[in-house]
């Protein structure tokens, strides 16, 4: 098997390596990403066979075997993200090549592949500690991504984003004082089999530390107040990363750690409640809004809401669906936002529904491109979208908790609405008055890109097998704590005559 | 009040308290430099904390360069581990300030105030 | 005035929530099984006396690759972010008097050799790679102020960090392809207390310094340009 | 190469074929469709009767009911895309969308599993969709955004329902189901039962569930509303009945309380099939356009099937699926005649029409022929169907729904009238005094419906034959008491044969009157109301507003409306949802930060219970 | 067999004539209600032949012309359907829902060839029939669903067998209420005052009649004269306990004299009112016999 910490270790020195090329030739710098992300595709396939059996192993870095060194946990949950991210990444970049970035361009591109390279490690890494290190690198770069535009808006969604974020993280990283104080361990692994020992209050409050820090980045309800201003003013490329990517890191960071490392049923249920609060609040702000920009940012966070739901609901197969819904949400939003980029290059950068009224009839691939995104959010067969909602909702249904699956589903009422109407609009028979009939650039390659993401959702609804195998053992994976901790430092407590 | 109380208090009172300090700061000030202080307040009282749970009564800084310290390490020496954490987090937290200051003056440039509740042209 | 009762409010709850928690957590007593390994093994798994530095080095060597990135993206989002802004509204000043301008000349050597020092010797004494990069762009600093119009080549700021950001991954992946991890160290450790010795620490190290050197260097000449003028 | 991967091939490979080939020739696309459902047809008449698809795990299969309603899908779906042909004007998507939308219901018929049957419930649903978007005018978006939302409610019913079974019978099996439900705690099975049954009724057009329909009707491409409300709204019927009896007949052996003979849950249903064809049928007579008049009568027709299931005697349910025969049958007719008269004339509005019996005699004919059968005159195919739902009813004791679902058939003749009269009879209006008729594909499509209509008009017993093997497929009580021509029930019995003829042979005395007197001239119409005065043509049709005077009466019934209710809840919503985003998202990072720390703080109360 | 079918084609000859003689008869007792002398009895008889030698009459196209005619059939066809006089010929064949739908082809018939006429008047008088219809269906069909239920049947012939054995077991006095029902409706089946809004002379030209004249307003007399007989047989089968021939004919001028009497005396009602009327008193007298007839 290779070595997964590729995944991490070949975009950095590329990352690193940007500037370079820039000195050989300027048009070289963009396809930086590209080939990283190629890379780390390609490893990811390389990898799947080992993600669809249930085994966590542990990869050593330095040399020194856990709990004393940092380790990758590379399992099927994790390796399940790390594919949403990379599929993610590579479309947009691939999209990238015929996107001219805001000067200067290499510190747009580095910045770029550190982003992803930052939320694939937080899926990655086994020790608490470097997941930290990880999500200050996805938030940081977040961050100057989401300014880099330079315009006021840029500026201020910036400035959101990190008072949130790091607000959050230094919470996060208070968390991690909490436990390495009554531990003295910083294995996930190890913190795991010990935490049963710590003082119960103190659990608890690390775990609210951790609700808190991470849900900033998973779009949690009370804290995602940067997401829409952040959707809204960022580069359609960095936009697309975010739900993409980012919003899944945080999610998978928060899973793990209620799961694997807090592992308290009362206080995972939570995320219930917080997952239902969220959707609703995503929906109805939604369902008004008139800029399609932020009304695809407020739905995302009913998705990311929905998701949550099922993580909370503490039970295979509701977290079997969430983890497709997950996949599917990635892939979707993508490619959603992917095509509205595009759509303003027709309207001269407008996003308003009245300015894109009609585009359908002009553009009528591009339109089935986002039609296709929009039913399979809604959950509609032919498409990827079905399956993870069917199975999310039968899933809560099933682990007993019905009232839930009942008012997520009336939330999706109004999604169906605002979808309905966006479709409507956007397939009404008179113009906008500011559709151009060609657009300043040539749209072939992100035709291309969007085609990849449509045709991974229209696949995956047609022979969903493998899908449905990868999120199977991912769910499992997951819920299965003890052979987490054995595969991690089983090893280690043999020695020390543990287990 | 035994010494580890005392430490207790020293230590990790001053911690929390800088952490609250920053939280007020960020809470209440309007001016966004200010927040970004309120930040590091708080990075800093986090900080504290971290590398006050690493100190054992008695010990002497974690290098081994004299031969006593060779033999028995992990009786003389404090827990390198925090000291280690620490100063990621520290360049992390100059990260960190530093975006945040760059972006405050990309605002300033823009909207020509510092004035948080001022800064809303993204709502709703 | 309201906001500010309520937000005492939040934060009371706030400190009863962390000091009853924190409070919790013994101090001043040993407690950590892997700090003791640490401690313990240092010298003949790592060869470095300086414990912390394995530990920020080796044990933890990815989080330190992480904190160098991020250290990395500091720079760069701040190159990127204030990138168009420094042609704006400058302003005379007079000129630095002639002391501190040949004052600093002679100063800038020191100072680099020093910062030099103090990253190579980073397994043996306090401080290393951050420290010691953070000297040497204090030496730049010091130009930036005293010598007016002073600016380092971006290009060579560029090169200079992307090269040694390459050379640490470079040493991770060797170690791997050597020793079968990343970031192994590949090298013998040597005799403690010796300068060679320690294995990759010291060259991992160097490559720190050199990197946040530049990388600080390039943040203060951002900066610089764009708020020199402000006052 | 299995059958049932075949049949889906057809449907795909057509379905993308028509699409991409539909660019070139305005009339391929027709063709195409025509032998997509042609070789459909054929493979689907040759099904074997088990297929199952190990993953995703799908289970199909094939059996009277659902080779029922798949042959009158297919039947009329074909006679539909024939009449097509004549409007080359739709655009490939349209075509595209119709196959989808033909196989997804063929395979929903033939599926025999949650899944199967909830993906392939979907898949049709959101198509309709698509095709009455059509082109998108304000109007259709509006229809279709409407219809959208509905139809996830109704998908949400039957989600929720089928995950209640799974969980319970822990099993996606029809089969499984049916065995495991009587174990169910029998509040769960009510409740599953009942939101099944509410989720099939919004595709079915029950009330409440049927505000949707007048404008989705409305606004959808004319020839696509006969199958939209021919073919599709069987769907909703066919879901209720496997929802009612194959899951549920066994709640004669469960006690449940019994009313008139039938258990309670069949009593509510009867009294809100009866409701919904009553009162549909009334706002049914005020419409000012035909398609919507249509549409409402197709509400009521539906509330008779609903009514018939609802009286769940042997009677009572072969006279519902009789009548959902039927109503596919003329109804579709019906639609295709308006969607000809549109085609022709351009509008729809009853006002604006009249006279065109001159113009369009064939139309006409059919036109009679479609009303006789909706109004359900012997000799038709309509009559049987109600007869025996009257019979039930009366056999049955449901007094008072009886004299609804009369008073509906009552006003079957008034709106029927109103629509025969306003369009073909009356006087020409000015701008029509040269359409033509309807061009061949469209009049041929009207043979072969009437076709059907007479023959199981005159052979009723022929079409209860597969009524009583349904029945005792699922071992429900069936009707066995006919022959070829007759029916008889407990109550009476009827010769559908010996009506048609004696007719004819009186339809021959009424000829003989005419022939004894003296020879008629044709005569201007203005000759005798005008006393041939009438230079120039005046405007004397009378189409609007046809009966004031009813309309008058009925205003305190037509000031019931659940369509209020609904736009209250759409308001409330939107109140709070504005409330949500300019409350919430203010937009101020402060608030923000404020957020985060309530959420703490909350969080600390919540979970870490302060204690000092 | 013969013997049926010489009936079946002897019997409308006769309730044609009947019935032209019940009009005739009609008029003169109005007229002498009236204080007038009236016409002689067999006046319609007269009128009818004249029509029928009428030349030369109007006619609006194929539609017009043959409504009349499906008039005629629609009307003899349901004649078949009832026993006369315990003569069934058909009645085993349909049963009274059947009856109830053929009786509504001849006016169907005669509305789409109004329609073809084009005549306004025409088309208002034909909104206020099926106006009125739908106001007495209703009560029509409660008292049916009565009878068929306290009979357990819907065929007439057993309805009329349960009567059999003199006047203490006809329908009537069991369902009082339903037969009063009836009647009322029947006043407006039968087009007498007060509820002859369809063909109301002074206000639209007599209706659905104001194109048809000659042959045509000749056929419609006679549909008219068949469906008294037709109408008031209903009456007599369902709760007079049909009887011999003589007995039978009797009954249904009987009931048929009743209609008369009120007609005579009454105004008219606007079409709102009468339709309403049906809708309340009629119908609610008809539901308390059918809740009784449904308890007992």
């Amino acid at each position: 098997m290779v070595s997964p910490i590729l995944l991490i270790a070949v975009p950095l020195i590329l990352a690193f390596s940007v500037p370079l090329w820039g000195l050989i030739h300027k048009k070289l710098e963009k396809f930086v990403p590209l080939i990283a992300f190629g890379f780390n595709t390609y490893l990811i396939f390389r990898l799947l066979p080992f993600a669809l059996t249930e085994r966590t192993i542990s990869v050593v870095i330095a040399n020194i075997k856990p709990p004393f060194g940092i380790n990758l946990a590379v399992g099927p949950f994790g390796l399940f993200f790390a594919l949403i991210i990379q599929l993610v990444a590579l479309a947009t970049a691939f999209y990238l090549l015929s996107y001219d970035p805001p000067e200067p361009s290499d510190k747009f591109y580095m910045l770029f592949i550190l982003l992803v390279l930052g939320s694939t490690g937080m899926v990655l890494t086994g020790d608490i500690f470097n997941l930290f290190v990880f999500l200050e690198i996805t938030s940081i770069s977040a961050y100057a991504l989401t300014a880099i535009t330079k315009t006021g808006p840029a500026a201020e969604a910036g400035f959101k984003y990190l008072l949130l974020g790091s607000l959050g993280s230094t919470l996060v990283l208070l968390g991690i004082a909490l436990i390495y104080g009554s531990l003295g361990t910083l294995n996930m692994a190890h913190i795991a089999h010990r935490i049963s020992g710590m003082d119960s209050r103190l659990v608890v409050a690390a775990a609210i530390l951790f609700i808190v820090g991470f849900g900033v980045e998973a779009e949690m309800l009370p804290l995602n107040g940067w997401v829409p201003d952040a959707y809204q003013a960022a580069p359609i490329p960095v936009v697309a990363l975010l739900s993409g990517a980012v919003a899944k890191a945080g999610l998978y960071a928060l899973a793990r750690v209620l799961y694997t490392l807090i592992g308290m049923p009362n206080i995972i249920m939570l995320l219930l409640t917080f997952g239902i609060l969220t959707m609703f609040a995503g929906e109805l702000a939604a369902l008004r809004q008139n800029d399609i920009r932020r009304l695809l940012a407020y739905s995302s966070i009913g998705q990311m809401g929905m998701i949550m739901l099922a993580f909370g609901a503490f039970g295979v197969n509701s977290v079997f669906g969430g983890v497709l819904q997950a996949f599917t949400h990635g892939i979707t939003k993508a490619l959603l936002f992917l095509v509205l980029g595009v759509m303003a290059l027709h309207t001269g950068g407008a996003t308003d529904m009245e300015s894109l009224r009609g585009f359908g009839r002009k553009f009528p691939y591009w339109s089935m491109l986002f039609a296709v995104g929009v039913l399979s959010t809604l959950g509609l067969p032919p498409f990827a979208g079905f399956w993870s909602k069917l199975a999310l909702i039968i899933g809560v249904i099933i682990d007993g908790h019905p009232t839930y699956a009942a008012l997520a589903l009336i939330a999706t009422f109004i999604e169906v609405f605002y979808f309905a109407r966006l479709l409507s609009v956007i397939y009404s028979s008179k113009l906008s008055p500011k559709l151009v009939e060609r657009s300043i650039r040539n749209t072939t390659i992100p035709l291309l890109s969007a085609t990849f993401l449509a045709a991974i959702i229209i696949a995956v609804g047609l022979y969903p097998n493998v899908f449905f195998d990868l999120g199977d053992s991912a769910s499992r994976a997951l819920l299965n704590r003890a052979h987490y901790i054995f595969s991690i430092i089983g090893h280690y407590l043999q020695s020390m005559g543990g287990v | 009040m035994n010494p580890e109380a005392l430490g207790k208090v020293i230590f990790y009172g001053s911690s929390i308290a800088l952490f609250l300090i920053g939280l007020y700061i960020i809470l209440v000030k309007r001016n966004l430099i200010k927040l970004i202080l309120g930040l590091t307040f708080i990075e800093s009282g986090v900080n504290l904390f971290l590398v006050s749970i690493g100190y054992v009564w008695g010990r002497t800084a974690p290098i081994l360069n004299k031969p006593e310290l060779m033999e028995t390490p992990s009786k003389l020496a404090v827990d390198p581990v925090p000291q280690a954490l620490v100063l990621t987090a520290i360049v992390i937290g100059v990260a960190v300030t530093a975006m945040a200051l760059a972006i405050a003056m990309l605002i300033y440039d823009k909207y020509g105030t510092l004035n948080i509740s001022k800064i809303k042209e993204l709502k709703w | 005035m309201i906001r500010n009762i309520f937000a005492l409010l939040l934060i009371l709850v706030i400190s009863v929530f962390l000091a009853s928690s924190i409070a919790s957590i013994p101090f001043g007593t040993e407690k950590t099984t892997v700090g003791k390994y640490y401690l313990d093994k240092t010298i003949e798994e790592t060869g470095s006396v300086n414990t912390v530095t394995s530990v920020v080095v080796l044990y933890r060597g990815f989080d330190t690759l992480g904190e160098v990135t991020v250290l990395f993206l500091a720079a760069t989002g701040l190159g990127a972010i204030l990138f168009g802004l420094r042609e704006k509204r400058k302003r005379k000043k007079e000129r630095p008097s002639l002391i501190m301008r040949t004052g600093t000349r002679y100063l800038f050597t020191a100072a680099l050799l020093f910062g030099a020092y103090v990253f190579v010797h980073g397994h043996l004494t306090p401080g290393g790679g951050f420290p010691g990069g953070v000297i040497v762009a204090t030496a730049f600093l010091m130009l930036f102020l005293a010598q007016e119009g002073f600016r380092v080549s971006e290009k060579g700021v560029k090169f200079v960090e992307a090269l040694a950001g390459m050379t640490y991954v470079a040493i991770g992946i060797a170690g791997l392809l050597l020793v079968g991890s990343f970031l192994g160290n590949f090298l013998g450790t040597g005799i403690p207390n010796k300068l060679a010795s320690a294995g990759i620490i010291p060259l991992i190290y160097i490559t720190i310094g050199l990197k946040v050197g530049s990388e600080i260097t390039g943040l203060l000449q951002n900066m610089r340009e764009t708020t020199e003028y402000e006052s | 190469m299995n059958p049932y991967e075949l049949l889906a091939a057809v449907f795909g490979l057509g379905a993308i074929l028509t699409y991409l080939l539909g660019h070139f020739d305005r009339h391929l696309k027709t063709w195409l469709t025509l032998i997509t459902l042609a070789l459909a047809t054929y493979i689907f008449l040759h099904l074997p009767n088990e297929y199952s698809l190990e993953s995703p795990s799908l289970l199909f299969g094939i059996d009277k009911l659902s080779w029922l309603f798949g042959i009158l899908t297919l039947g009329l779906g074909t006679i539909v895309a024939f009449a097509l042909l004549a409007y080359p004007e739709l655009s490939p998507n349209f075509y595209f969308m119709f196959i989808l939308n033909i196989g997804a219901s063929i395979f929903l018929l033939l599926s025999r599993d949650l899944v199967a049957f909830f993906l392939m419930w979907e898949l049709m649903s959101w198509t309709i969709f698509a095709m009455i978007l059509g082109d998108g005018g304000a109007e259709r978006g509006r229809a279709a955004t409407k219809y959208l939302v509905w139809s996830a409610i109704g998908a949400a019913f039957i989600l929720f329902a089928f995950a209640i079974l799974a969980k319970s019978t822990n099993s996606f099996e029809w089969s499984g189901i049916v065995a495991g439900i009587s174990q169910m705690p029998s509040g769960w099975r009510v409740a599953a039962i009942a939101l099944l049954i509410a989720g099939f009724a919004v595709k079915a057009a029950i009330m409440p569930m049927h505000t949707w329909v007048p404008d989705a009707y409305a606004e959808s491409p004319h020839p696509f509303t006969a199958f939209l409300s021919g073919v599709l709204s069987k769907l909703g019927i066919y879901g209720i009945f496997l929802a009612f009896f194959v899951l549920s007949a066994r709640f004669e052996l469960v006690n449940m309380p019994k009313i008139f003979g039938t258990h309670i849950f069949g009593y509510i249903l009867a009294w809100i099939g009866a409701l919904t064809a009553f009162g549909a049928s009334l706002i049914a007579i005020k419409q000012e356009h035909a398609k919507r008049l249509l549409a409402w009568s197709s509400i009521s027709q539906l509330g008779y099937i609903l009514f018939g299931f609802g009286i769940g005697s042997a009677i009572g349910i072969a006279g519902a699926l009789f009548h959902a025969v039927s109503h596919a049958l003329f109804k579709t007719l019906l639609f295709l005649i308006l969607a000809g008269v549109i085609k022709r004339t351009g509008t729809d509005r009853m006002a604006e029409l009249g006279g065109l019996i001159k113009k369009m005699p064939l139309s006409f004919i059919f036109a009679v022929v479609g009303g006789l059968a909706l109004a359900g005159i012997p000799m038709t195919i309509g009559f049987p169907s109600k007869w025996l739902i009257y019979e039930a009813a009366i056999h049955q004791g449901f007094i008072f729904t009886t004299v609804l679902i009369f008073a509906a058939s009552t006003a079957v003749f008034l709106y029927y009238y109103r629509f025969v009269f306003s369009i073909f009879l009356g006087e020409l209006h000015a701008n029509h005094q040269d359409v033509k008729e309807v061009p061949f594909p469209i009049w041929f499509s009207y043979i072969l419906i009437s076709i059907p209509i007479f023959w199981l008009g005159l052979f009723p017993g022929k079409a209860m034959q597969i009524f009583a093997e349904i029945a005792e497929q699922f071992d429900l009580p069936a009707v066995t008491n006919f022959t070829a021509t007759t029916i008889t029930t407990p109550l009476g019995s009827f010769n559908a044969l010996i009506v048609g003829l004696v007719f004819f042979a009186s339809f021959a005395f009424g000829l003989l009157l005419y022939f004894i007197g003296g020879r008629t001239r044709k005569v201007h119409q203005y000759d005798t109301f005008l006393a041939g005065e009438a230079d120039e043509p005046v405007k004397l049709h009378y189409g609007q507003r046809f009966f004031y005077f009813l309309e008058r009466e009925l205003k305190p019934l037509y000031r019931i409306s659940v369509e209020k209710i609904y736009q209250f809840v759409a308001e409330f919503t939107r109140f709070v949802a504005d409330q949500v985003r300019k409350g919430f998202f203010c937009g101020n990072a402060q608030a923000y930060l404020y957020y985060m720390t309530i959420f703490i703080v909350i969080l600390v109360f919540a979970i870490w219970r302060i204690k000092l | 067999m013969t013997g049926q079918i010489l009936w079946a084609i002897f019997m409308p000859i006769l309730v044609i004539i009947i019935g032209l003689i019940y009009m005739g008869l009609a008029r003169k007792i109005t007229a002498r209600i009236h204080n007038r002398y009236g016409p002689p009895f067999y006046q319609n008889i007269i009128d009818v032949i004249k029509l029928f030698s009428k030349k030369d009459v109007a006619n609006h196209g194929v539609m017009f012309s043959l409504g009349p005619v499906i008039a005629v059939a629609g009307m003899v066809i349901s004649l078949l359907f009832i026993p006369i006089g315990n003569r069934p010929l058909l009645s085993f064949n349909g049963d009274i829902i059947v009856l109830l739908y053929l009786l509504v082809i001849a006016p169907l018939g005669m509305a789409l060839g109004v329609g073809e006429g084009a005549n306004p008047n025409g088309a208002i008088g034909i909104a206020r029939a099926l106006t009125l219809m739908l106001g007495y269906e209703v009560v029509l069909v409660i008292a049916a669903v009565a009878v068929m239920i306290h009979a357990g049947s819907a065929s007439f012939m057993e309805i009329i067998r349960q009567q059999q054995g003199g006047v203490a077991h006809w329908f009537i006095w069991p369902l009082f209420l339903s037969a009063l029902a009836t009647d009322i409706a029947l006043q407006a089946i039968l087009g007498e005052k007060p509820f002859d809004q369809p063909i109301a002379p002074h206000e639209i030209a007599s209706g659905p009649m104001v194109e048809y004249g000659g042959k045509f307003l000749g056929m419609l007399q006679i549909y008219h004269a068949i469906a008294i007989i037709v109408e008031t047989g209903i009456f007599v089968n369902l709760f007079l306990g049909g009887g011999s021939l003589v007995w039978w004919f009797v009954k249904s001028f009987a009931v048929f004299f009743v209609a008369l009497l009120i007609n005579a005396v009454m105004p008219r009602f606007r079409i709102g009112q009468a339709f309403k009327f049906y809708w309340t008193y009629p119908a609610a007298i008809g539901l308390v016999g059918l809740i009784i007839v449904a308890i007992t």
